[in-house]
C-alpha cells in the first residue's frame, strides 16, 4: 500500500511536469496581448516599454524554466516562510500577475476560501442528499419514489447551471428579494443575524451547484446499490435472519460505497472547473472567476498558474481516489 | 410449457427448443427499450428536435438574421410571443412573429431553429468525433498489449488536464487563426467540435478498453484466434459488435455533454461569432432583458434542457436495454 | 439633508465596478477601472470637471499663461501645492513627492502606463517645498499632461522610494494600498475582487467625506451591477452600465436607483481605408499608401456610405440616452466642436445618386453595384461586442439598400486592439475596407488626437505597423494646420483651427465617418447625493462630496 | 443415515412441503418456477433433491427460507409447515416477516452454492460469523467470538484464530465454503439447507466438505435438505432422494430404491447418463455410453484408434511473469506448466486431469500457442509448432482446433450460428460460395442440430446445444487434433453424456485425436485411451487409462481416486480415507530453477514421476 502510494506520488511528478509543459506551450501560442486593455490613447512606444517590463520578450524555454522554478521552488518556500517565519524566499522572484503586478499565489490563497466555501458546501450538500436518495431508489426500484427521484436527478443532470443560475437569481433576488443578487466576499459571520445573511447569499449558488452533484452521485449510488442487491452475499446475510435495515444499510451500503467514494473523490476537481460558471453567474469571487478574468485580460501567468493548480487538484484527487479504493476494499492489494 | 408426460426416455432428456422465431439480440434490446417510458420519450424528443432544426428552416422561411427595413425596426422589434396576448392584452404581438422578435427585430422562432441547428450540429459532430477517437484508442490499447501502457498513460494524462479551463484557453487561442482560415462560422465550428472532442474521448477510451480487456479473456475470442481469425477480423467482427452497447451509452452521454459544453462556452462568450446564433448564445444574450422578455431566456434554456434531458433518458434506457442482466428480467 | 456635518456621518457607501480593479497604482495599469478606483485614494494636482474645465485639487490654482504659471514660450509650467497638505499617514505633502512621482513614471525600466502624460518633459524641479517646475523640450500649448487628471496622481515618495524602475511591480503592498491624500484610505485590497476603505482622517477638507467607509466591489457583469443598484439596492453606485437603453430603462423601474449619463468626446466611428487591403498584394505594399483603395479612394463613395446610415436609429438601438448621433470627430468640449449636422439625416436617394455619379451602377441586376467588372463589396470589421455587432447588422442593412454588399467580420478585442505586429487582425494593419471602433482624447485638448492624421504617421511595415493615422490620410494642408495648432496658445484660435481640421477629416473628406457620440451611463442609488458624472476625469472624482440623502 | 440417528427417539418431521407453487413475474408474463412439489424432511436425515438445471431445486429451498420474494418470486400456493423448537408448527408460507427473521439463520440455516460470492467481501470472516449469533442468541461480542472460534474448529479450518480476522478473499474456496457452513450452523439450526454446496469445488475439496457435512449431521442430529444435480454426490450423502423435473417432483424414495430401482423414466435416463468411476474396469478402449434411448448405434463399440503418433510434446514449460515492486518488474513467475512431455496417437484421446489451477488449460493453450511457452518442442505430424512464424502458425490451426469449457462464453453473442460455424472456412478460404453453406448444413446435421438453428443466436440455445455448435465449428476445417478444455464440465449430466457420445462417435468416424482436459475422473475414465494426472504444472503419472485407474502409483493419484464420489450408495467414502494437503503455490522467485521431470516406467507406457512434485 505504502509502496503503491509512493509509486503513484512519484509517477505524478512527470505527469504534472508534462501537463505544465502542455499548458505553458498552449499559452505561448496565444495571439492576444496583455496590452489590449490599455486605452488607445497610450502611444505604442509606451506600450512596448510596458511589454518589456512584463518580461514578454524572452525566449520560451527561459520563460518556462523561470516559471517552473518560481512555481515549484520559490512558492513552496514562501508558504514555508509564512508558516514557520523563516526567510528562505526573501527577495526571490515569484510568479507575478500581469494584471495586478503582485504574486499570483497570494490572490489564489485569498480566493480559495470563497471557492471552498461555496463549492465545497455545494458538494457536501449534494453528497449528503444524494446518497440516501440513491440507496432508497435502488431499494425500491421502479417505485414512485424511484421514478420521481430519477426524474428529478435527470433534470438536475440536464439543466445547465447557466440557465438555472440567472433564472433563480432573477426570481429570488430581484423579484422576491429574499436573497442578495451578488455574493459579498467581505461578509463576516459573527452572530446569528450575519449568519443568516451568509446563509442567504450562499444558498443560491450552493443549490445550483449541488443540484448537479446530487444528480450525478445519486445515480451512481443507485446503480451501485442495485448491483450489490443482486449479489449472493446479500442472500447470505438475509439467510442469517438479519433485518432488512441491517442488510441494506450495513452489508449493501458498505459495498456500494466503494465505487461511489471514488466517484466522489474524482468529482471534486471537476466541480472546481464547473464552478467557473456558477461563480461568474453569482459573482462569487473564487478561483473560477479569477480564471475567467485572467483569461479575458490575457494575464498569462495567472491563467497558467490556475490551470496548473486545477491539474494538481485533479492529480491529487485521482491519487486519493485510488488510495481510498484500496483502503475501502480489502480485496484490492497494491504491492 | 406444453409438456407431455415424458414416457419416451429420450424425450425426457431432450433440450427444449426455443419456441420463438430466431431473434437477434437487437430485437430483444428494442423490446426492453420500449418499456422504458423515459427513454422512449427521450429518443422521441431527440428525433423530433433534430427534425425540427433540420426541416424547420424549410417550413419557417424567415431569415434569422434579417432585420426590418429602416425605421420599421422600431415597430418590429421587441415583439412578444403570441401567447402573451392571452394574459396581457396590451402586449405587442404579431401572428407573423409567433415567438416574437429580439431587440433588433430578428425573428425569434427562426433564431431558435438556427441556433438549434448549430447546437445540435456541434453536439453530434463532437460526439461522433470523440467516439471515434475514444473507441480507436480504447480498442488499440485493450487489444494490443504493447500499446496499452503508453496509450493508457496518455489517457490518464489527458484526464488530468483541467478540461473546462483548457477548453476556454484553447478557444481563446485558436479562434483567430481558424476563423481566418475557414471563415468565422466554419472555423469556430471546427474549433469547438475539435476542442470538445479532444477533451472528452477519455471516458469512452477507458470504458472500451475495459470491455475489450474483459472480452479478450472470453473464450469466444480465444476460439476465434484458435480458428485462425486475423487480428483485424477479430476486432471488427468479434470485438466491436460486442462493445457497441457501452459505446452507445457513452455516445448519449457524449452528445449531452457536447451540447451543454457548447452552450456553456457560448454563454461565457467564448463561442460562435455574434451573428451566428446558438442556443447558448441566444440564452446569454437574453439574460440582461430577462425580466422584461423572459421568453427569450426560457425558449433556448428549455430547448437545451429538454434536449439534454431527452438524450440522458435515452442513454438511461439504452443502458438498461443493452445490459443483458437487466434485459433477462 | 446630510450636506453638512462631521466626517463619516453617513456610514458606508457601496460601489460596484463590473470590471474589477486589479491594482491601485495607475502608473502600472492603464485600465480605467484601476485609475478610477485609485482616485478615491490618490489625487493629482488638478482635475477636469464634468464640463472639461480644469479645477485645482492639490494645487492652489491651475497655472496658465495668464496667471504666470505657464511660461510665455509655452515650454514650462510651475505648480504650487496647497499649504498644510498631509498624507493619510500624517506626514506632510511636499514638492519632493511630486518630483518623485515624475521620476517614478519616467524611469525607462518601469514600463509606466502613463508614460504618455510625461511626453516631452525634460525636467521636473522642486523649487521649494510647495513649488514644482516642469520643463518641456518644446512649446506645449497644452502643458497639463503631468499631474493633471486621474491618470497621474501624486504618490508618496517615502512609500515608493524602493519601487523604482524594474522593482515597481514588486512593491505589492504599496501598489495595493498607496498612501494618498484622497478622501479614503485602503484597509484591504483583494485584487479583482473587493477593496475596503475608510475615511481619511487627514483629509484636507473638514466634514468630508460624509461616508465612513467604502466597499468597492469588482466583478459580475454590467447587467448584474445595474440590477444591484437599481433593482435590489445592494449597492449605491454602479459604474459604466454598458447595456442596451431598454434594459437600463427597465432596471430604473426598480425604483431603487437612477441612471445618470454624461457626454464626452468618445466617438464611435467608421474608419475608411484609403489604401488597398487586398490579400493579393504583397505584404510590403498591402494596405500601405503605395496602393490606393480601388473603391474608397473616391470621396463620393465615402460620402454615400456616410449618408446612407441612419444614425438616429443606431443610437436608439444601441445607446439610447447614453449616445447621440454626431458627425464630428471632436464633439466636445464646446470650443472644439464643429457645428456639423449634415450627416444626421439619412439620405438614401442622395447616396444612390452619389454612387451613380461615381460610376457605380448595378449592371447585372443582382442588386449590387459594380464598375469595370468589380463589385461594390466591402469588408467591414470591428471588435467583438454586442452593440458593435448590432451596429454592423444595421449598417449592413442600410448599405444593402443602396446596392453595397458588406461582409462582416468581428475580431476578439484583445487581438484587434492588441497591436501585435505579427497578427493580421489588428486595427492598425487594417486588412479590411471599413472598420469601426471608438476613440477619445485624454483630458480636454484634442491637439495630439488630431495630429495623429499626419502624412507618414500611418502604420506601415517600416514602423512595425505602429502609428495612429489608421486611415492613411494624407493632406499637406492638414499637416500645416497641425503645425500651426502646436504653436498657437490662444484658446479661440486653437478652437478655430481644430474645428477646421475636424471638418477636413469628416465632413469634407468622409475619411472618418463618425456615428455616435458615446456618453457614459452610470447608476446610483436614489439615496446617494452629490454624484456629478464626469467623463473627462475619474467618475469618482468628487467622491468626497458624496453623501446620503435623508429619506 | 437413519441408523446413526438416536434410535430412542422416533424420527420427527421437521419440515413439510405441501403442494408448493412458486411464480415469478417476468417481462414475458408469469413464469412458474415450481409447479407442485410436496415432500417432507425428518430430523436427523438427509434428503437429497436432485434434478437438472432449472428444475426448481433452488426455488423450493429458497421458498422454505422465504427468500424467493427477494428474487421477484411469489409463493402462489401450498403450505410450508415447519416445526419450531419451542412452539407449534407454523406455516412459513404466510408467517409474519418479523417471526420469519427469527427463524432464518436461527432454526433454519442455509449453505449456498458459490463460496466465492456468498460472503460479503468487505467484512472479516469473524464479523460475518458472529452477526447471527449476536442477533439470535443475544451474545456479547466476546461470547460470540468464543462461539465463532468453536464453530471454526468444528468445521476444521486450520488456524481458526487467524482466519477470523481475515477477509473472505484471503481464504481458499474450500475454506470459504467451510465458513459458509459455519455461519449456517452457528445457531444450531434444526434444519440445514445446502444448495449445491460443492458444485463449484474441486473433487478433493468436495470430498472433504461432503464428509464434513455428514459428520456434522451425525453429531448434531440436524435435518439436512441437500440439493445437487450430481448423482454421485447423492449416492454419497442421501438417506432419501427427491427427484425433480421441470418444476415437479417426479419420484421420491430412499437412496437405495432410487439407484437400484428407479421408476420414473426421467430418473432412469438420468442414472444411465451418469458415468460411474470403475465402470470401464477391464475394458481396454473407450466406448460410447449406452443411453436410455439407443439411437446411437455406435454405443458400446470400442474405439481403437491407431498407433501413428500425431502430437508429440516434449519438455513443454510455460510460465507467467508476476510483476511487482516499485518498478513493476518481473519479480517471480507462475510456473503454470513445468517440463511436460506426452504424445497422442492418431484417433486416440489423451486426458489431462487434475485440480483447479494445476495447469491443464495452460498446457492445452500452449500447444496451440495461444499462450507462448517458454521452452519445449511441440510437433504435430511433421510440423514443429514452436518454430513457426506467426503466419505459419495461423495455417497450422487448420490441423488443431479447440473446444472450450463455457458454452456460453465461447460463442460470439452477436453473430448468427451459421456464420460462426462458417467463420474458420472463411478465414482459410478452404471452400467457396455455395459449398460453404453445404458444409455448414452438413456440420449441423453431424452434431444433430436442426438446420433451423442456423439462423439463431447463441442466447437462444441451451448449454448442450451451444456446445454442439462449438464442436461443429471445431470440425469445420477437418482438423486432426481437437483440444477439449473442460468441454463438458458445465453441462448437466444427461446433456454431458450426449455430448461425450457425440465426441466419441466423431472420433471413431473421422479418426480425430483429442486432448481431453477435465477434472472429472469418471468422465475421463469413459473417454480416454491414455491419462495424464497433473499436479502443480507437472504430469505426476501417465499411462494407458486402465493402468492409471486400476493401478495408481503416485500418492497424489491415489488420493485423487479416493476422493472421487461414486454414483453408488453402497460405495460410500469415509472421512478417514481423506487426507489432502493444500496445493502449494506455483509461484517461484526468479532464482528458482525447476528440476527436470524424471519418470519411472512401472509397466509399458505407465510412467510415474520421481521428481518431487510438491505433493
Ligand atoms: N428470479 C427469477 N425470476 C424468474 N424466473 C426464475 C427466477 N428464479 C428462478 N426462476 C425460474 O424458476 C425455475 C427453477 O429455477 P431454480 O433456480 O430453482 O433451478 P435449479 O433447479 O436450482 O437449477 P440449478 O441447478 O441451475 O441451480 C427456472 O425455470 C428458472 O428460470
Ligand atoms: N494469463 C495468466 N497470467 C498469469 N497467471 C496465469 C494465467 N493463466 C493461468 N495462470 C496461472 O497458471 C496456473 C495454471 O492455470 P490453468 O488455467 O492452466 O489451470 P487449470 O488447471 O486449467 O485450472 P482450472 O481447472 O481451474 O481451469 C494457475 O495458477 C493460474 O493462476
Ligand atoms: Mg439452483
Ligand atoms: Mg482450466
Amino acid at each position: 500500500m505504502l509502496t503503491f502510494t509512493i509509486r503513484r506520488l512519484l509517477l505524478s511528478i512527470p505527469t504534472l511536469l508534462f501537463i505544465s509543459l502542455i499548458i505553458f506551450l498552449l499559452l505561448q501560442l496565444a495571439p492576444g496581448d496583455p496590452m489590449a486593455q490599455v486605452p488607445l490613447t497610450v502611444p505604442p512606444e509606451v506600450k512596448q516599454k510596458m511589454r518589456e517590463a512584463l518580461g514578454l520578450g524572452e525566449p520560451i524555454y527561459v520563460q518556462y524554466y523561470k516559471w517552473l522554478i518560481q512555481f515549484f521552488w520559490i512558492e513552496p518556500q514562501v508558504a514555508f516562510d509564512y508558516f514557520f517565519g523563516t526567510e528562505f524566499s526573501e527577495g526571490k522572484q515569484r510568479v507575478i500577475s500581469w494584471q495586478w503586478r503582485g504574486p499570483v499565489m497570494d490572490v489564489v490563497v485569498q480566493r480559495l476560501p470563497q471557492t471552498f466555501w461555496v463549492v465545497g458546501m455545494a458538494y457536501v450538500v449534494g453528497v449528503l442528499i444524494s446518497i440516501p436518495v440513491g440507496i432508497y431508489s435502488a431499494y425500491r426500484q421502479y417505485s414512485v419514489f424511484d421514478q420521481s427521484g430519477t426524474f428529478i436527478t435527470m433534470i438536475g443532470f440536464s439543466v445547465p447551471p447557466f440557465f438555472t443560475g440567472p433564472l433563480l437569481g432573477i426570481i429570488f433576488a430581484v423579484q422576491l428579494g429574499w436573497v442578495p443578487l451578488l455574493y459579498d466576499t467581505t461578509h463576516v459571520v459573527e452572530d446569528w443575524a450575519s449568519f443568516k445573511v451568509q446563509f442567504q447569499q450562499m444558498i443560491l449558488p450552493v443549490m445550483v451547484l449541488a443540484l448537479q452533484t446530487t444528480a450525478q452521485i445519486s445515480r451512481y449510488m443507485r446503480a451501485s446499490v442495485l448491483d450489490n442487491l443482486n449479489q449472493d452475499y446479500v442472500r447470505t446475510a438475509r439467510s442469517k435472519g438479519l433485518s432488512e435495515a441491517v442488510v441494506v444499510m450495513v452489508h449493501v451500503v458498505r459495498n456500494s460505497m466503494i465505487p461511489v467514494i471514488t466517484v466522489i473523490a474524482l468529482g471534486i476537481p471537476a466541480i472546481f472547473g464547473g464552478a467557473i460558471i456558477t461563480e461568474v453567474v453569482f459573482g462569487v469571487s473564487g478561483i473560477g472567476d479569477m480564471f475567467i478574468r485572467a483569461l479575458l485580460s490575457n494575464d498569462l501567468p495567472t491563467v497558467q498558474t490556475l490551470a496548473f493548480i486545477f491539474a494538481i487538484l485533479i492529480v491529487l484527487f485521482n491519487l486519493i481516489a485510488d488510495v481510498l479504493y484500496g483502503v475501502l476494499d480489502p480485496r484490492i492489494r497494491y504491492d | 410449457m406444453t409438456e407431455t408426460a415424458p414416457d419416451d426416455h429420450f424425450e425426457a432428456l431432450r433440450d427444449i427448443e426455443p419456441p420463438k422465431e430466431p431473434r437477434s439480440q437487437w430485437a430483444d434490446v428494442w423490446s426492453q427499450f420500449k418499456k422504458h417510458k423515459g427513454a422512449l420519450f427521450g429518443g422521441g424528443f431527440l428525433v423530433f428536435i433534430t427534425l425540427f432544426v433540420l426541416i424547420g428552416p424549410y417550413i419557417w422561411r424567415v431569415d434569422p438574421q434579417a432585420l426590418p427595413k429602416g425605421r420599421e425596426m422600431l415597430t418590429l422589434r421587441d415583439v412578444r410571443p403570441i401567447f402573451v396576448a392571452l394574459w396581457d392584452f396590451d402586449a405587442k404581438v404579431m401572428w407573423s412573429r409567433p415567438l416574437g422578435t429580439d431587440n433588433l427585430g430578428r425573428d425569434i422562432l427562426a433564431n431558435i431553429i438556427a441556433g438549434g441547428r448549430a447546437s445540435m450540429a456541434v453536439g453530434w459532430a463532437a460526439m461522433v468525433l470523440s467516439l471515434v477517437i475514444g473507441t480507436g484508442i480504447g480498442v488499440m490499447s485493450g487489444y494490443f498489449r504493447k500499446l496499452d501502457f503508453w496509450l493508457m498513460r496518455f489517457t490518464d494524462l489527458v484526464l488530468s488536464l483541467p478540461i473546462l479551463p483548457l477548453l476556454l484557453v484553447a478557444v481563446v487561442l485558436f479562434r483567430q487563426p481558424l476563423r481566418s482560415n475557414f471563415g468565422p462560422e466554419m472555423g469556430m465550428f471546427i474549433l469547438i467540435v475539435g476542442v470538445i472532442a479532444i477533451t472528452s474521448w477519455m471516458q469512452t477510451a477507458r470504458i472500451v478498453r475495459g470491455e475489450i480487456l474483459a472480452l479478450k479473456e472470453r473464450e469466444f475470442i480465444l476460439a476465434a484466434r484458435s480458428i485462425g481469425t486475423s487480428n483485424y477480423k477479430i476486432i471488427t467482427r468479434h470485438l466491436l459488435p460486442n462493445v457497441i452497447s457501452p459505446i452507445m451509452v457513452s455516445a448519449t452521454l457524449g452528445l449531452a455533454t457536447a451540447i451543454i459544453t457548447e452552450s456553456a462556452l457560448s454563454f461565457l462568450g467564448f463561442g460562435f461569432p455574434s451573428d451566428f446564433p446558438t442556443w447558448g448564445k441566444l440564452l446569454s444574450d437574453a439574460v440582461p432583458r430577462m425580466t422584461e422578455f423572459p421568453e427569450r431566456v426560457l425558449f433556448p434554456g428549455i430547448a437545451i434542457s429538454l434536449t439534454v434531458l431527452g438524450v440522458n433518458y435515452l442513454g438511461d434506457g439504452l443502458r438498461d436495454a443493452l445490459d443483458p442482466r437487466i434485459r433477462g428480467r | 439633508d446630510g450636506h453638512e456635518g462631521e466626517r463619516g456621518r453617513d456610514g458606508e457607501v457601496r460601489i460596484i465596478y463590473w470590471q474589477a480593479p486589479s491594482i491601485l497604482n495607475p502608473y502600472l495599469s492603464g485600465g480605467t477601472k484601476d485609475i478610477e478606483s485609485s482616485s478615491l485614494v490618490i489625487e493629482p494636482l488638478g482635475r477636469y470637471d464634468p464640463d472639461g474645465n480644469p479645477v485645482p485639487f492639490l494645487a492652489q490654482e491651475i497655472p496658465t499663461v495668464g496667471n504666470g504659471g505657464v511660461s510665455e514660450d509655452l515650454t514650462s509650467i510651475t505648480w504650487k501645492l496647497k499649504e498644510g497638505l498631509k498624507w493619510s499617514d500624517g506626514t506632510p505633502v511636499t514638492s519632493a513627492d511630486v518630483k518623485f512621482t515624475a521620476e517614478y513614471c519616467m524611469d525607462p525600466e518601469g514600463g509606466c502606463a502613463q508614460g504618455a502624460k510625461f511626453d516631452g518633459v525634460t525636467s521636473v524641479e522642486a523649487l521649494d517645498d510647495l513649488t514644482i517646475k516642469v520643463t518641456f523640450d518644446q512649446p506645449k500649448p497644452n502643458p497639463y499632461g503631468p499631474f493633471m487628471g486621474g491618470q497621474s496622481p501624486i504618490i508618496q515618495a517615502a512609500q515608493f522610494a524602493d519601487c523604482m524602475g524594474a522593482r515597481a511591480p514588486e512593491c505589492t503592498d504599496a501598489n495595493f494600498g498607496p498612501i494618498g491624500t484622497g478622501p479614503f484610505v485602503v484597509t484591504d485590497f483583494k485584487p479583482n475582487d473587493v477593496i475596503t476603505m475608510v475615511a481619511n482622517e487627514n483629509y484636507r477638507e473638514a466634514g468630508k467625506p460624509a461616508f465612513a467607509s467604502v466597499t468597492f466591489k469588482g466583478g459580475g457583469s454590467a447587467e448584474a451591477s445595474g440590477r444591484a443598484v437599481m433593482e435590489t439596492g445592494e449597492f449605491d453606485y454602479a459604474w459604466n452600465l454598458q447595456l442596451a437603453p431598454d434594459v437600463i430603462a427597465k432596471m430604473a423601474e426598480g425604483g431603487k436607483g437612477v441612471p445618470v449619463s454624461a457626454f464626452g468626446a468618445l466617438v464611435e466611428r467608421l474608419e475608411m481605408n484609403l489604401t488597398n487591403p487586398s490579400p493579393d498584394l504583397p505584404p510590403e505594399t498591402r494596405a500601405t499608401v503605395a496602393e490606393p483603395h480601388p473603391i474608397l479612394s473616391d470621396g463620393r463613395v465615402r460620402k454615400a456610405l456616410s449618408i446612407a446610415i441612419d444614425r438616429e436609429l443606431l443610437v436608439e438601438v444601441g445607446y439610447g440616452d447614453a449616445g447621440r448621433p454626431t458627425c464630428n470627430l471632436v464633439p466636445a468640449p464646446a470650443i472644439y466642436a464643429s457645428d456639423n449636422t449634415e450627416c444626421l439625416t439619412q439620405d438614401l436617394d442622395g447616396a444612390r445618386a452619389l454612387l451613380d455619379e461615381a460610376g457605380w451602377t448595378d449592371t447585372d441586376g443582382d442588386g449590387i453595384r459594380d464598375k469595370d467588372g468589380m463589385k461594390l463589396s466591402l469588408l467591414y470589421q470591428t471588435s467583438t461586442n454586442a452593440v458593435r455587432q448590432d451596429f454592423q447588422a444595421l449598417i449592413k442593412q442600410s448599405w444593402s439598400e443602396i446596392g453595397v454588399e458588406t461582409e462582416l467580420r468581428n475580431l476578439d478585442g484583445s487581438v484587434f486592439f492588441g497591436g501585435d505586429p505579427g497578427s493580421p487582425d489588428t486595427f492598425q494593419k487594417f486588412y479590411a475596407d471599413v472598420e469601426m471602433y471608438a476613440n477619445v482624447f485624454d483630458g480636454t485638448d484634442p491637439q495630439a488626437y488630431l495630429a495623429a492624421y499626419r502624412c507618414g504617421n500611418e502604420p506601415k511595415p517600416d514602423s512595425q505597423w505602429q502609428g495612429e493615422n489608421i486611415n492613411r490620410f494624407c493632406d499637406p494642408e492638414y499637416d500645416a494646420l497641425i503645425d500651426k495648432l502646436a504653436t498657437t496658445g490662444d484658446l479661440e484660435e486653437r478652437g478655430k483651427i481644430a474645428r477646421k481640421m475636424n471638418d477636413m477629416l469628416t465632413k469634407e473628406s468622409n475619411t472618418i465617418v463618425p456615428l455616435v457620440d458615446r456618453g457614459r451611463v452610470s447608476g446610483h442609488a436614489v439615496t446617494l447625493g452629490g454624484v456629478r458624472l464626469n467623463v473627462f476625469d475619474s467618475e469618482l472624482w468628487n467622491v468626497a462630496d458624496w453623501y446620503r440623502k435623508g429619506e | 443415515m437413519l441408523d446413526t440417528a438416536d434410535a430412542a427417539q422416533p424420527a420427527q418431521t421437521i419440515a413439510e412441503i405441501e403442494g408448493l407453487r412458486v411464480e415469478f413475474q417476468t417481462k414475458d408474463g408469469p413464469v412458474v418456477g415450481v409447479k407442485d412439489v410436496s415432500f417432507n424432511i425428518k430430523s436427523g436425515e438427509t434428503v437429497c433433491v436432485v434434478g437438472e438445471s432449472g428444475s426448481g431445486k433452488s426455488v423450493s429451498s429458497l421458498s422454505l427460507m422465504r427468500l424467493v420474494e427477494f428474487g421477484g418470486g411469489k409463493i402462489a400456493g401450498g403450505r410450508l409447515l415447519f416445526d419450531r423448537k419451542d412452539h407449534d408448527k407454523v406455516d412459513l408460507a404466510d408467517i409474519d416477516p418479523e417471526i420469519m427473521r427469527g427463524i432464518r439463520g436461527n432454526e433454519i440455516g442455509m449453505i449456498f452454492q458459490e463460496p466465492m460470492t456468498a460472503l460479503n467481501p468487505v467484512f472479516t470472516v469473524g464479523r460475518q460469523l458472529t452477526e447471527g449469533l449476536r442477533l439470535h442468541r443475544g451474545m456479547s461480542k466476546s461470547q460470540a467470538n468464543t462461539r465463532a472460534l468453536e464453530l471454526m474448529r468444528q468445521v476444521r479450518i486450520p488456524e481458526p484464530e487467524r482466519r477470523l480476522k481475515q477477509y473472505p478473499h484471503e481464504l481458499s474456496g474450500g475454506m470459504r465454503q467451510r465458513v459458509v457452513i459455519a455461519i449456517a450452523l452457528a445457531c444450531e439450526p434444526r434444519l440445514l439447507i445446502a444448495d449445491e454446496p460443492t458444485t463449484a469445488l474441486d473433487v478433493t475439496i468436495q470430498a472433504e466438505i461432503l464428509a464434513l457435512m455428514d459428520r456434522l449431521k451425525r453429531e448434531t442430529g440436524t435435518a439436512v435438505m441437500f440439493i445437487t444435480h450430481d448423482m454421485a454426490v447423492v449416492a454419497q450423502m442421501a438417506d432419501r432422494v427427491v427427484v425433480m423435473f421441470r418444476g415437479e417432483k417426479v419420484e421420491e424414495g430412499t437412496v437405495e430404491e432410487i439407484f437400484e430401482n428407479p421408476q420414473h423414466p426421467y430418473t432412469k435416463s438420468l442414472l444411465a447418463a451418469v458415468p460411474k468411476l470403475g465402470e470401464m474396469t477391464g475394458k481396454e478402449y473407450p466406448e460410447p455410453m449406452v443411453l436410455m434411448n439407443s439411437r446411437n448405434p455406435s454405443a458400446g463399440v470400442p474405439i481403437k484408434g491407431t498407433d501413428e503418433v500425431l502430437l508429440e510434446v516434449k519438455n513443454l514449460t510455460t510460465r507467467f511473469p508476476v510483476k511487482g515492486g516499485f518498478f513493476r518488474r518481473t519479480v517471480a513467475n507462475v510456473h503454470a506448466v513445468e517440463d511436460l512431455s506426452f504424445s497422442i496417437n492418431k484417433g486416440q484421446t489423451l486426458s489431462l486431469v487434475g485440480e483447479s489451477g494445476c495447469g491443464k488449460s495452460t498446457a492445452g493453450r500452449s500447444i496451440l500457442r495461444l499462450v507462448e511457452p517458454q521452452a519445449g518442442s511441440i510437433k504435430v505430424g511433421d510440423t514443429d509448432i514452436m518454430a513457426l512464424s506467426h503466419k505459419d502458425l495461423r495455417d497450422s490451426r487448420l490441423d488443431m482446433q479447440m473446444i472450450f469449457q463455457d458454452p456460453f462464453a465461447s460463442l460470439n453473442p452477436q453473430m448468427q450460428l451459421s456464420d460462426q460455424v462458417a467463420e474458420p472456412i472463411h478465414n482459410f478460404g478452404t471452400l467457396k460460395g455455395a459449398a460453404i453453406q453445404q458444409r455448414v448444413e452438413m456440420l449441423f446435421d453431424r452434431v444433430e442440430l436442426p438446420r433451423s438453428f442456423m439462423r439463431r443466436f447463441p442466447h437462444e440455445l441451451s448449454g448442450g446445444q451451444r456446445q454442439r455448435v462449438a464442436i461443429a465449428r471445431a470440425l469445420a476445417l477437418n482438423p486432426k487434433l481437437i483440444i477439449a478444455d473442460e468441454a463438458v464440465s458445465a453441462l448437466d449430466v444427461s446433456v454431458q453424456a450426449q455430448v461425450l457420445n457425440l465426441m466419441m462417435e466423431l472420433q471413431s468416424e473421422l479418426d480425430l485425436s483429442f486432448l481431453f482436459i477435465s477434472h472429472d475422473m469418471a468422465v475421463v475414465e469413459r473417454v480416454s485411451h491414455n491419462v495424464g494426472v497433473m499436479y502443480l504444472g507437472r504430469i505426476v503419472e501417465m499411462g494407458p487409462r486402465a493402468a492409471v485407474f486400476e493401478n495408481p502409483q503416485h500418492p497424489y493419484t491415489q488420493a485423487l481416486m479416493k476422493a472421487v464420489p461414486i454414483a453408488d450408495p453402497r460405495k460410500r467414502k469415509d472421512e478417514k480415507d481423506l487426507n489432502f494437503k493444500p496445493i502449494p503455490s506455483p509461484i517461484h522467485g526468479l532464482d528458482y530453477t525447476a528440476e527436470p521431470s524424471v519418470y519411472k516406467e512401472v509397466s509399458p507406457g505407465h510412467q510415474v514421476l520421481l521428481t518431487d512434485s510438491g505433493y
